[in-house]
């Protein structure tokens, strides 16, 4: 992709995206990192437009910065003011030091493997003029499975969520915090 | 979800578009919903009824005008009716008769100024407020054409009332009178079938009637309660005895009937105002009283039926041209009394709409 | 103080009201005798350029109807062939597309942004106007003819003005939410087409683009209302992300039905669809043009919705701390996306640019921008007639009556799209008898889930007072109402 | 001077009140009933509970100032029975007067009784939350007890004849009987107490 | 000059390996959130890129699969989103706290 204006987007967005992302880590400020990782989404959605895949792009905008973000704020309107500071925890350098090896290794790999890609008119030619129809048509035949499983993983975590958050009063308190603690657990490990 | 966020203080007033003057409810919100509330009043406090103390019974007149800015005419009259009963005044016929007519145009006036506050106050962006203020203009134009002043009215004296009406007033006032039924039936239908207002005030700040009793909540927002209780017809005075109308009382309490109950009341009036005006005697409209009217040692408390209620004057006299003791019973001030009972555990924008159905005014708040 | 009667009661046989105040609420004439005000020399010079207007647009429609139909031709006025043929000849010169990409997006984003401009400029007179006169008033009249140049005062007030900061204020987050919000309103302008060939971002998603860019106001809103530290700021704007985010979801579903009628997310080909079949797609969707249209009235905080700003309970809202040209562009940001929403209701619903044959005749962006101004003055006139939402109301309305409501809309509307898209018959009938099936369908579902629901309008339970037939107190209350 | 045309008779509800609590009513005139101020609280509840005086409403709460002690004056008013009941408490102690509150009898009484201990510092006991109403915590004084910002030497306020009604006679009262020279009656030579603190 | 897949990769990597160092850094469970999104956005980034330049495709697999993955973690990311705030929010009502280092116990 030679064209200027690809190019300048490219650095341009990268740019943006990297630094908006670090600024999420520096932030001392919940707030301030959650602007700047909606930032940074946004920038990512740049991205896939200059992947010309306009439609990702368009939903990243809208699932991201438009929902996940809102959703982020709720959290963080819910907990009180005290826990609203982006501190580290006591697992800080060890974070770090995964994170920067991660990234090394994945940009060096990018970098030094030969990839077989695409160049010149063969890479013009899959510029995708349309890709709604494509990602349908996918969706619905061969992918057919995944997505009903993508749609029942969605109901269940609309239910999940409202389980959660429900006060069912102080008869089975008990339950409740049975079905936290798991879901706390599970937070932890995945964490 | 029912996650309870941590209570806040939120301070609405004492410049705040709903509290209708300078007056302050400190309140503490869990969310959107009112957790407790406290009312700071005093802003707007003159000290009156001490500078009363230092003027004679005809100087205190203008005081009620400033009391009770949007009623002036039923402040002038309720302290002119007391101190003609400290004094033993008679008054001229044709005098009560205005005195009628005025407070009834009062009471017009005034109810059209809260009822329009009322619904600005659920929301509608000064639509109604503007149209009520019609009527409102026309009365004000007559008083201005009567005595010279469109708030401050001071127009009745001990003994009668300042003016002869001018030639203009008697077909100007015909004219109101025979074009107001229409534009009341306008507005009802205008605010009573639109979903939204009711749906913004039925059921909301409802008041029993035995607290509206206890509480002594006096005026509409006492019948909204459903109690029929009004001064005109307990004890009479001017010449309401003559004068055929109705108590309209609300059915649940809630800020949609004292509403209603407004509004009905100004149709009353209208009623009260035809027959004063057909049976208005001539005559003079003013007894003559010594300047330094001196009454017996004693005491009296007289009260009329003012817009917002109950309106009280206390007067203690020691002989002299002053007045000892001069004491207002202000309805505005003794019907916030239930404030805090109806708005609490209410949603703000509840709580705004209470405060607007009990139509305080706050110059009589503070005096 | 008996000689002012005396000299008014000469006068007293006309019924001339006592005071000048009253005099000037008596002549206040309507819109008529203002219309009739104006000199005859204006009115024949407006009359003399409107007819020539017509005649020149309706020579030069006629002269190159032909030519415009098999594209060889344009019409001067069609702006989009025009800058279509530009672009083309920009592409044959030596500096190539690059040249004819940035001549043609500066032209349509001067083009946009100038008529944005314009608008704002006379938008906040308009409604002030008109606002004057639904509530029985003047309305601004003093800065210039008209008052028409009050808006402009007004800008430069508001510049002048001191931009204060609250003590304790996240100062980041304070400065940027005005520019922030700025962003989405411009954006959201992309796609809209304004005739044929003419809209400045012609996106496969253009509909989809649509709703992300809109959603993205929300985080602007609550950043201003997040660092102003004021307890209403933080109401108003915790209310408006709530509202948003619940006002969100009718909104897709309204317009995933157009999608569905119309099988494209390409805003040109939904209007290029209801051009087609001589429907509008409002009169085909009843439910769906009534779900966008109150959804969003709670997106953008207008009347009966605007429980983000109730002034009367939380003083401004999310933009109570701003001062200065600072709540100068909230304002503009408000104008402006009244008038988007105006535009997409007439895009999605109303057939856009298409006017039934008519925007042959006259440029069909004249025909979009009246649509939009149309659905500007809807906008008022809610806004002069209603009371306000209570914001549990709102979310329940929401929740419990315009999302099932939708789902089932989507349901009914994919079953019409197959059954159209097995039957060739005539669109129009096919069409037209779906307009009828879907309205029964509307006003039944509603009533039979309003039921459902177990909603009994307040309207119809006893109103009004009672007589009392003698005074007394609470025994007397307790026999008034047993009575009852 | 006329009662109030719906006024009920001080003697007969002093009567009433005499037998039900013995003693508690002190002095009556035909306007108004005087009860022992340290019972004022009884003497309410049972007017309010009464079948026969049923005062269901207390319609006005007001003190009055009468230099050497104070007066509590109550209004209660029946609005099925349509009648209404003077009631007034002598406090002596002029210096702290307290009597007990009527808040539990009568809600109505919450701001006026806070309005009556802002403006003439008389204690109520029992209020659920005695605050100054109209004028600020700290405010020094009470303004409408007659020697407020007393006009020196002990003057008071109130007018005794109608201004230059008479220019040899100043206008005030010393102590109420005797009279003071014309030239202090207007520039009180002490104003403590009447600057905010 | 080119943009090749390395550019795209090499920012992906970038993106998830700051999306690591928060996840695993910080002390607020939403920071942690946050830091999960943006490693689950640099794996879309990567998929996009490999779509659109990758020439491995063998006959009869669109490119265009990137893009119906980058739909399921789309999907994934805000099912994860929801459920997890959910559990801060019950974390902080049931222990007054959102701070991972308190919140250790694994039972209560």
């Amino acid at each position: 992709m030679e064209s200027t204006g690809i190019v300048v987007a490219f650095y341009v967005l990268s740019a943006m995206t990297v630094m908006s992302a670090l600024s999420v880590f520096l932030m001392r400020n919940l707030v301030h990192a959650i602007v700047f990782l909606v930032l940074s989404f946004i920038g990512m959605a740049g991205l896939f437009v200059t992947l010309s895949a306009d439609f990702i792009a368009v939903a990243q905008i809208l699932i991201y910065a438009g929902a996940i973000s809102v959703l982020l704020v709720f959290a963080v309107m819910l907990t009180p003011l005290a826990s609203r500071n982006n501190g580290n925890s006591l697992y800080a350098a060890p974070g770090l030091l995964l994170g920067a090896a991660i990234a090394a290794i994945v940009v060096f790999t990018a970098i030094d493997v030969e990839w077989n890609e695409l160049t010149g008119t063969a890479l013009e030619e899959r510029a995708f003029l349309d890709t709604i129809s494509g990602i349908g048509d996918l969706l619905l035949g061969r992918y057919i499975l995944a997505f009903e499983v993508a749609s029942v993983l969605l109901l269940f975590a609309l239910l999940g969520a409202i389980v959660l958050v429900t006060d069912r009063g102080e008869v089975d308190t008990e339950a409740e915090a049975e079905d936290g603690a798991s879901g706390a657990v599970a937070a932890d490990d995945a964490v | 979800m029912t996650t309870s966020a941590e209570p806040y203080v939120l301070n609405i007033g004492p410049q705040h578009p709903s509290t209708h003057g300078v007056f302050r409810i400190r309140v503490v919100m869990d969310g959107e919903r009112i957790q407790d509330l406290d009312m700071i009043v005093g802003y707007l406090h003159r000290s009156m009824e001490k500078l009363a103390e230092e003027r004679t019974y005809t100087q205190n007149i203008p005081f009620t005008d400033r009391a009770d800015y949007l009623a002036a005419m039923s402040g002038n009259l309720g302290l002119c009716l007391a101190a003609e009963r400290l004094a033993d005044v008679e008054v001229p016929e044709r005098a009560s008769y205005l005195r009628v007519i005025f407070a009834e145009l009062q009471r017009i006036a005034s109810h059209a100024m809260a009822n329009g506050t009322l619904v600005s106050d659920a929301g509608a962006w000064q639509t109604p407020l503007l149209y009520m203020f019609r009527e409102r203009e026309k009365i004000l134009d007559l008083f201005e054409m009567t005595c010279g002043a469109r708030l401050t009215t001071n127009y009745m004296r001990i003994g009668g009332v300042a003016f002869e009406p001018p030639d203009e007033f008697w077909p100007a006032l015909q004219e109101l009178v025979d074009e107001l039924p229409e534009r009341i039936s306008e507005y009802e239908e205008l605010l009573t079938q639109n979903e939204i207002f009711v749906a913004r005030t039925r059921g909301v700040g409802i008041i029993t009637p035995e607290d509206a009793i206890n509480g002594s909540l006096v005026g509409p927002a006492l019948r909204g309660s459903g109690v029929p209780w009004d001064l005109r017809k307990a004890e009479p005075y001017c010449v309401y005895d003559r004068m055929d109308f109705d108590v309209p009382i609300g059915r649940t309490g809630d800020v949609y009937d004292r509403f209603m109950v407004r509004l009905a009341e100004t149709r009353e009036s209208v009623k009260i105002l035809r027959q004063a005006i057909a049976g208005i005697p001539d005559g003079p409209h003013k007894t003559d009283i010594p300047l330094a009217l001196r009454p017996e040692p004693g005491e009296v408390y007289g009260r009329v039926e003012g817009p917002r209620g109950e309106l009280g004057f206390y007067l203690v006299s020691d002989g002299g041209p002053a007045p000892y003791r001069f004491h207002i019973r202000a309805p505005s001030l003794i019907n916030l009394s239930l404030l805090r009972e109806m708005a609490r555990g209410a949603a703000l924008s509840d709580a705004v709409v209470a405060l607007g159905s009990i139509d305080i005014v706050v110059g009589e708040i503070d005096r | 103080m008996s000689d002012a009667p005396l000299q008014r009661s000469n006068d007293s046989a006309q019924r001339r009201p006592a005071t000048p105040m009253a005099q000037q609420i008596l002549d206040r004439g309507s819109l008529l005798d203002d219309a009739k005000a104006v000199p005859n020399g204006l009115k024949a010079a407006g009359a003399v350029l409107g007819l020539g207007f017509l005649a020149v647009n309706a020579a030069i429609a006629f002269i190159v109807i032909d030519g415009r139909l098999d594209g060889e031709w344009y019409d001067f006025r069609d702006l989009g062939n025009a800058i279509a043929r530009l672009r083309a000849e920009l592409d044959d010169t030596s500096a190539g597309p690059w040249l004819s990409y940035w001549v043609t997006g500066v032209i349509g984003a001067v083009g946009i942004l100038s008529f944005l401009g314009g608008f704002l400029l006379i938008g906040s007179w308009i409604e002030r106007r008109l606002l004057a006169r639904f509530q029985i008033r003047m309305g601004p009249n003093r800065v210039g003819p008209f008052g028409l140049l009050q808006p402009l005062a007004d800008a430069l007030k508001l510049m002048q003005k001191e931009v204060l900061i609250p003590l304790g204020a996240d100062r980041m987050l304070f400065y940027l939410p005005p520019i922030l919000v700025f962003i989405p309103a411009m954006l959201a302008w992309g796609p809209v087409p304004w005739a044929p060939n003419m809209s400045y971002l012609d996106l496969n998603v253009g509909l989809l683009y649509v709703i992300s860019i809109t959603s993205l106001s929300v985080l602007a809103i609550w950043m201003a209302g997040w660092a102003s530290n004021n307890h209403y700021a933080l109401l108003g704007s915790m209310r408006t992300v709530a509202m948003m985010v619940s006002y969100e979801i009718p909104i897709s579903l309204s317009l995933l039905v157009v999608v569905l009628l119309t099988g494209s997310l390409n805003l040109g080909d939904i209007v290029a669809w209801q051009a087609d079949h001589n429907i509008w797609l409002g009169a085909l969707l009843p439910f769906a043009m009534f779900t966008f249209f109150f959804s969003s009235t709670a997106e953008i905080n207008r009347t009966p919705n605007d429980i983000a700003e109730a002034e009367s309970e939380i003083v401004a809202g999310f933009h109570t701390e701003y001062s200065g040209m600072k709540a100068g562009l909230f304002l503009a940001v408000e104008l402006g996306n009244a008038l988007l929403v105006g535009a997409l209701l007439a895009t999605f619903f109303l057939g856009g640019y298409s006017m039934f044959g008519l925007e042959e005749w006259i440029p069909p962006y004249l025909i979009l921008a009246a649509k939009a101004t149309a659905g500007y003055f809807a906008f008022i006139w809610l806004r002069a007639t209603l009371p306000r939402f209570r914001i549990d109301q709102l979310m329940s309305f929401a929740w419990k009556y315009l999302i099932p409501l939708s789902i089932a809309n989507v349901l009914v509307v994919a079953i019409e799209a197959s059954i159209a898209a097995r039957w060739d018959v005539e669109g129009i009938f096919i069409y037209g008898s779906f307009a009828i099936v879907n309205l029964g369908i509307t006003a039944f579902a509603v009533r039979s889930w309003a039921k459902v629901v177990g909603y009994t309008p307040d309207l119809e339970r006893p109103v009004g007072t009672r007589i009392a037939p003698r005074i007394g107190g609470l025994k007397e209350a307790k026999r008034i109402q047993a009575g009852a | 001077m006329p009662a109030g045309p719906t006024q009920l008779e001080g003697h007969r509800v002093a009567q009433a009140l005499n037998a039900a609590l013995p003693g508690i009513a002190t002095t009556a005139t035909d306007e108004w009933v005087e009860v022992d101020h340290a019972r004022v609280d009884e003497a309410l509840r049972w007017l309010h509970d009464s079948d026969e005086f049923d005062a269901a409403q207390l319609s006005n709460l007001c003190g009055v100032d009468y230099h050497d002690h104070f007066a509590i004056v109550y209004h209660l008013q029946s609005l099925d029975r349509n009648h209404q009941v003077v009631v007034k408490a002598r406090i002596a102690d002029h210096e702290q007067p307290a009597l007990p509150s009527s808040y539990p009898v009568y809600k109505g009484a919450l701001l006026q009784e806070r309005e009556v201990f802002d403006l003439m510092g008389v204690h109520f006991e029992g209020h659920p939350d005695l605050r100054r109403l109209f004028l600020w915590d700290g405010f020094p004084g009470h303004p409408l007890r007659k020697d407020f910002m007393g006009i020196g030497e002990g003057l008071t306020s109130g007018l005794s004849r109608f201004p230059f009604e008479n220019k040899g006679n100043p206008d005030r009262l010393l102590n109420r009987d005797n009279v003071i020279q014309p030239d202090e009656q207007d520039v009180p030579s002490d104003w403590s107490g009447a600057a905010p603190a | 000059m080119t943009i090749t897949l390395a550019h795209y990769l090499a920012v992906s990597g970038l993106v998830f390996g700051i999306g690591v160092a928060i996840a695993l850094s910080k002390r607020n469970v939403v920071a942690v959130l946050m830091g999960v999104e943006l490693m689950l956005n640099a794996s879309n980034l990567a998929f996009l890129a490999f779509s659109r330049f990758s020439g491995a495709f063998q006959e009869g697999t669109e490119p265009l699969a990137g893009h119906t993955f980058v739909v399921f973690v789309l999907t994934v990311a805000a099912a994860e989103a929801a459920v997890a705030l959910a559990m801060a929010v019950l974390i902080y009502r049931r222990r007054e706290t959102v701070d991972l280092d308190r919140i250790s116990v694994l039972r209560w």
